[in-house]
């Protein structure tokens, strides 16, 4: 393969990088405002972890409008539907899940977490299929039909599993926290933070150094040109939509075990706080999206410790002031 | 004519509907007595107003706000607070009234502007987040809104079911406060809908049509259709943020799960849906339908349900049991998206004339 | 030509664009034009595909804004203008590709350019019947359009023709000081071209408005227009009578890239 | 010589507008075949409904003796037929490496390959690892061209490649296509460049009102005057 030195090239456009930095700049204003270095610590390592469980549901949901155009209000469902069948591994093997070896614990949680993204992905396959297929291009249709799929999804959990809250307690070697001089990081946060990064960065070498990826970008921006050099979009949508959802189910896992409890509505809630991230990240941005997830995390996490009362409040005002600076998101994909 | 504003059903089996219903709410206190049959028709009323706004914004508009339900709670909340806190006086319910039409304004202005600013595609979500943060305010705030338990509060006298105009040896029924309170619910949600039927069917409401057919079009004739879309949903807001207020006064409440939450949007859309979305007159069959299915049909799912448990049937005792009814009602939903996107007004107005009519 | 008297007008309406221009990204669209309408003419603007022309028209129209240069119109600039604002100071415009209510019918589609040319915006309290000013006034331009028999067909079911008339009849009803047509006969049948002919050939009897005609077809243009000018990769390259300009050898070799007599040889 | 690409009695509705109305030609194999025939003709819409991207209604498309008009899009692009569309598609977030390797069925690109492509392009080695937004009008082009033969295709789709560039880069568009054409190249061209359509055309069609009014050889076309006057006329491209 002849690679070309790339010395003569036209000007490369200069790398966005401000959005990059709001995170950073956020985290380090917050030092002085909250004072004490161990509870900055504390917060700042719970803002990543839920950021990062947050970025994984909302992965999927920013790359399928990307690719296709299909605004998915129904994916909170996968996520409840994630959680769910994690406990039907993990309530059974409670005895594993709580053994003091993380061994025996993780011989539980990954296959709880692999059922759950299969059953998930599944699901995924039957959702575009029924109700995404027929409503191509249809913005309205899209939001009413996945709508339709959301309160049906929801509902057949609390049949199927009780309206009651299920526990899902956390196995035993990942509960409590490490403790580095007077700042303590619980270690199950610290697991959401690799999990998170890990999948970040898949995410990001999938579509920078694989010809799926490449295809992905390239689908991102004309479909039909894809089409026209012989590759068939349609299934290559399908397996992202398909991705999208195990993620959220993956995402709904760690939430469960976040809170330690799993409820039908964790869709409904959650719904919310994806739509703030992807739109803050810009539609169709796994950048923007990630970018987005740390930022409402963050927001949550300080905002909660400074002025309680504003945190009810406070994603709308972090998603009016993101938009009223960048009007279509951190990073728009330009193609739309 | 005048006063459907030009827009007749347009169809036998439509108007006949039509007028059955209406003639069936109007003589609800007399023909099926009892407290459920009159709360049933009240909803029915309000709903269809409630409905028949968010067509405006849906049908008309053909954009998807999640946030109507705000604007009914707070119509709720304005009457339920003004009365708890002044007591149960008229100046109170005009103090709510004056406190909940400018507060639903203010928030539909800055919604509408700020989602101006933003990708048309972000409206709904922008809705809906903005919808929850709401619902969380008003659970979170209990000092003024009951939190969880809502507010109850005491009617003003006139409105009382103690205070009894006609005795009941007149008709067999007392025409008390309570059936006062009915008839004004009628009459407003009516007074509403006619005037929404005739927003839609003014030259405003074509250049709404317009803007959703095209809206690149409507601009080049040089209509400003960001202010016509932020108006449209101002009317919308206010509407239901009236209805809300009527929803207080006949159930002498307001509580998150009668009135913000996200069930009942949920509702609203199913009813504007099957009912038939742009036609104003969906409403009134969309709420018709889907309250007395959801007040009748559910005693059959429970009997159902009971049966096939005796009958020792897997899973369906519990996907039929009645608070499994918006399983049902979502899979209905869908349905009808797919199959009927016209709603069952855009159907009986397609169907050929009947011979007769010819 | 009924055109001389009007130029040494100073009342007359004007419209002038001076050294329009605009990029996208390092592609310059248009660049550079300078021109000025006179009413009581019909300009024909022609050029290859790619030339610059609609995005000419757009720019006129506010649907694009210029990078840099001016547009003045009637006195005033309105290069910062909206396209509604404009349409409102009198610019029409007919759209290439027929740009419709689609499911709105015929005479929907009139009575709402009639209701923007009378200013009818906010009015929500009176219904549309009642406005028999309006109602009357879209059904003369029916007429006029030879679409009074189909009033009430939603104008996607219209013929290609008939939605080009339709077209036409919006931008009348906006009684507007310029019309600006952008291929009004683009994909039409042969039968339906004379009847859209006709219709700017009765506009052209007014002789206080601007027209300004952006065409391919040469006896289409020959056949209306009292001055044609010519863009080529977005650059105004020749300005004049229809016959000196078609003849006119800038055109004829370095816009059409053809030497007369040549191609033969 | 045989027909390589065969139309008959295509129709094609893109909406409800009936735009191709019974279009039937062949496309002799090793040859370069001019559509012609002024804006909205339906020349575009055949070079899309051969592609798939719009269905035709009625009628059949043979490549190469087998029927093609049921097929998807990335059917008929794996059948052989590469497609230039009118507006470039370029994807231009990707570098102009990774537009070719989308274009590249079997993976990555090999020496023989880059060799031929940068023969016709050196532009394309120039700006390797640049983002194809960046490049300039003829560059885009000249890179949609050189994805649409990277691989072999038994019959080129290229809709109007001289649109809006500059003269200068026309003749230069015109020596590549030449010079594909000599390697045995089938070509349907869209072109509105009367010049360049002399150019570069064995055979030529012209279109109007979605159907196919005149076929013929270039030459003849291009040495009667009356008939172009006749055909192309009504455009002043072609106006003598």
């Amino acid at each position: 393969m002849t690679e070309i030195a790339a010395t003569d090239t036209l000007p490369k456009p200069k790398r966005d990088i401000a959005p990059v930095l709001l995170p950073i700049a956020l985290a380090l204003v917050m030092i002085p405002l909250i004072g004490s270095v161990s509870s900055w610590a504390t917060l700042t390592v719970a803002s990543l972890a839920m950021g990062m469980m947050i970025f994984i549901m909302a992965s999927g949901l920013t790359l399928v409008f990307g690719l296709m155009d299909v605004l998915n209000f129904g994916h909170g469902a996968f996520i409840a539907v994630g959680a769910y069948i994690a406990t039907l591994v993990l309530l059974p093997l409670a005895s594993f899940a709580q053994a003091d070896s993380l061994l025996t614990n993780l011989v539980v949680l990954v296959p709880a977490a692999l059922l759950a993204m299969a059953v998930t992905a599944a699901l995924g396959l039957v959702v575009e299929r029924v109700l995404v297929l027929p409503v191509y291009g249809q913005h309205l249709k899209q939001i009413l039909m996945t709508t339709g799929g959301l309160i049906v999804a929801e509902q057949t959990l609390y049949a199927l599993f009780g309206p009651q809250i299920i526990p899902m307690p956390l196995p035993a070697s990942l509960r409590g926290s490490f403790i580095i001089g007077d700042i303590a990081i619980a270690k199950y946060r610290l697991l959401a933070m690799l999990v998170g990064l890990v999948i970040f960065v898949a995410i990001e070498l999938v579509l920078n150094r694989t010809k799926i990826g490449l295809l992905i970008r390239a689908g991102v921006e004309n479909r039909e040109m894809v089409e026209s050099l012989g590759y068939r979009i349609r299934r290559l949508f399908l397996g992202v939509f398909m991705t999208g959802s195990a993620l959220a189910g993956l995402g709904g896992v760690m939430w469960g075990l976040y809170r330690e409890q799993v409820h039908a509505s964790i869709g409904d809630e959650l719904t919310v706080l994806v739509f703030i991230v992807v739109i803050i990240g810009g539609l169709g941005s796994i950048t923007g999206c990630f970018i987005g997830a740390i930022l409402v995390a963050m927001v949550a996490n300080y905002g909660g410790f400074l002025v309680p009362k504003l945190a009810l409040v406070s994603n709308i005002l972090l998603m009016v002031s993101v938009l009223m600076w960048r009007p279509r998101g951190l990073y728009a994909v330009t193609s739309r | 004519m005048m006063i459907l504003s030009g827009d007749p059903p347009r169809s036998r089996v439509l108007s006949a509907l039509l007028v059955i219903i209406m003639l069936a709410l109007l003589a609800t206190p007399f023909i099926f007595p009892g407290a459920k049959a009159m709360n049933v028709a009240a909803k029915i009323c309000i709903f269809a107003a409630l409905v028949a706004s968010y067509d405006l914004l849906l049908g008309y508009t053909g954009s998807v706000s999640f946030a109507h339900t705000m604007f009914y709670g707070i119509g709720s909340y304005a009457i339920a607070i003004a009365l708890y806190a002044l007591g149960p006086n008229w100046a109170a319910v005009a103090a709510g009234v004056a406190a909940g039409l400018p507060l639903a304004l203010l928030l539909a202005l800055a919604i509408g502007l700020f989602s101006l600013r933003v990708e048309a595609i972000f409206f709904a979500m922008i809705t809906l987040a903005v919808a929850s943060a709401f619902l969380v305010l008003a659970s979170q705030l209990s000092w003024l809104t009951g939190g969880e338990d809502g507010r109850s509060f005491q009617l003003p006298e006139l409105l009382r079911p103690g205070t009894v105009f006609v005795p009941k040896d007149w008709f067999g029924i007392a025409i008390n406060g309570r059936i006062l309170t009915y008839y004004i619910v009628f009459a407003a949600s009516a007074l509403m809908i006619l005037a929404l039927l005739r927003v839609v069917n003014s030259p405003f409401g074509r250049v709404l049509q317009a803007i959703r057919e095209n809206r690149f079009r409507a601009e080049a004739l040089g209509y400003r259709t960001v202010f016509h879309l932020t108006y449209a949903n101002c009317i919308a807001a206010v509407i239901a943020a009236l209805a809300g207020m009527l929803n207080a006064l006949w159930l002498r409440y307001a509580g998150p799960d009668t009135s913000l939450s996200f069930s009942i949007m949920l509702d609203i859309l199913l009813m504007v849906v099957i009912g038939g979305m742009g036609t104003i007159y969906g409403a009134i069959i969309g709420a018709a339908i889907f309250l007395l299915a959801e007040n009748y049909l559910q005693a059959l799912m429970g009997a159902a349900s009971a049966a096939a448990a005796e009958a020792g049937v897997p899973l369906l005792p519990g996907l039929l049991h009645p608070d499994r009814w918006l399983l049902w009602l979502g899979l209905l939903f869908i349905a009808s998206v797919y199959f009927f996107p016209t709603g069952v007004v855009g159907r009986l107005r397609n169907k050929p004339r009947p011979a007769s009519g010819r | 030509m009924a055109t001389n008297s009007y130029w040494g007008c100073h009342m007359a309406l004007t419209l002038e664009t001076r050294d329009l221009t605009i990029r996208f990204g390092g592609h310059v669209a248009v660049n550079g034009v300078s021109c000025s309408f006179r009413p009581g003419e019909l300009t024909a603007i022609v050029g290859p595909n790619g030339a610059g022309k609609t995005t000419y028209f757009n720019l006129i129209s506010g649907q694009l804004r210029a990078t840099s240069g001016s547009i003045l119109f009637d006195g005033t600039d309105i290069t910062g203008h909206s396209a509604p604002l404009r349409t409102r100071a009198g610019l029409g415009r007919a759209f290439q590709l027929t740009n419709l209510f689609p499911n709105l019918s015929v005479e929907e589609n009139v009575r709402l350019a009639v209701q923007a040319e009378r200013g009818v915006h906010y009015d929500l309290l009176r219904p549309w019947m009642a406005r028999r000013d309006l109602i009357a006034r879209a059904d003369a331009i029916l007429d006029q359009v030879a679409l009074g028999n189909r009033r009430q067909v939603a104008a996607t079911a219209l013929s290609h023709g008939d939605q080009r008339k339709l077209e036409v009849a919006l931008m009348m009803a906006l009684e507007p000081k310029v019309f600006m047509f952008d291929e009004p006969t683009a994909g039409m049948s042969i039968d339906e071209v004379p009847v859209v002919l006709d219709l700017i050939a009765k506009l052209k009897q007014d002789t206080s408005k601007i027209i300004l005609l952006v065409e391919h077809k040469m006896d289409v243009v020959r056949s209306l227009a009292d001055r044609i000018i010519v863009l080529h990769n977005g650059r105004l390259v020749a300005d004049g009578k229809p016959a000196e300009v078609i003849a006119s050898p800038i055109v004829q070799e370095a816009y059409l890239g053809i030497t007369p007599g040549r191609s033969a040889a | 010589m045989s027909a390589l690409l065969t139309l008959s009695g295509v129709h094609t509705y893109v909406g409800r507008y009936h735009i191709l109305q019974g279009v039937a030609f062949d496309i002799p194999e090793g040859q370069t075949t001019m559509l012609l025939g002024r804006n909205g003709a339906g020349k575009t819409t055949t070079l899309r409904t051969i592609m798939g991207l719009w269905q035709a209604r009625s009628g059949t498309i043979t490549l190469a003796g087998a029927r093609i008009e049921q097929l998807a899009t990335p059917d008929i692009a794996r059948a052989g037929v590469g497609y230039v569309p009118e507006s470039m598609a370029v994807f231009s977030d990707l570098t102009v490496k990774e537009n070719l390797i989308l274009a590249a069925s079997n993976g990555p690109l090999d020496d023989a390959q880059l060799a031929w492509i940068f023969g016709f392009f050196p532009a394309l080695k120039k700006f390797w690892l640049s983002r194809a937004g960046s490049l300039s009008g003829g560059q885009k082009q000249m890179l949609s061209i050189a994805r649409a033969i990277v691989e072999p295709r038994k019959l080129l789709l290229i809709d109007e490649p001289t649109k809006g560039l500059a003269p200068a880069i026309v003749m230069a568009l015109i020596e590549c296509l030449k010079e594909i054409k000599r390697r045995g190249a089938t070509i349907l061209l869209v072109e509105q460049n009367f010049h360049a359509a002399r150019e570069l055309g064995d055979q030529v069609l012209v279109m109007d009102n979605g159907t196919i009014v005149h076929r013929g050889e270039m030459a003849a076309l291009a040495a009667d005057v009356p008939l172009q006057e006749h055909l192309l006329g009504l455009s002043l491209e072609a106006h003598q």
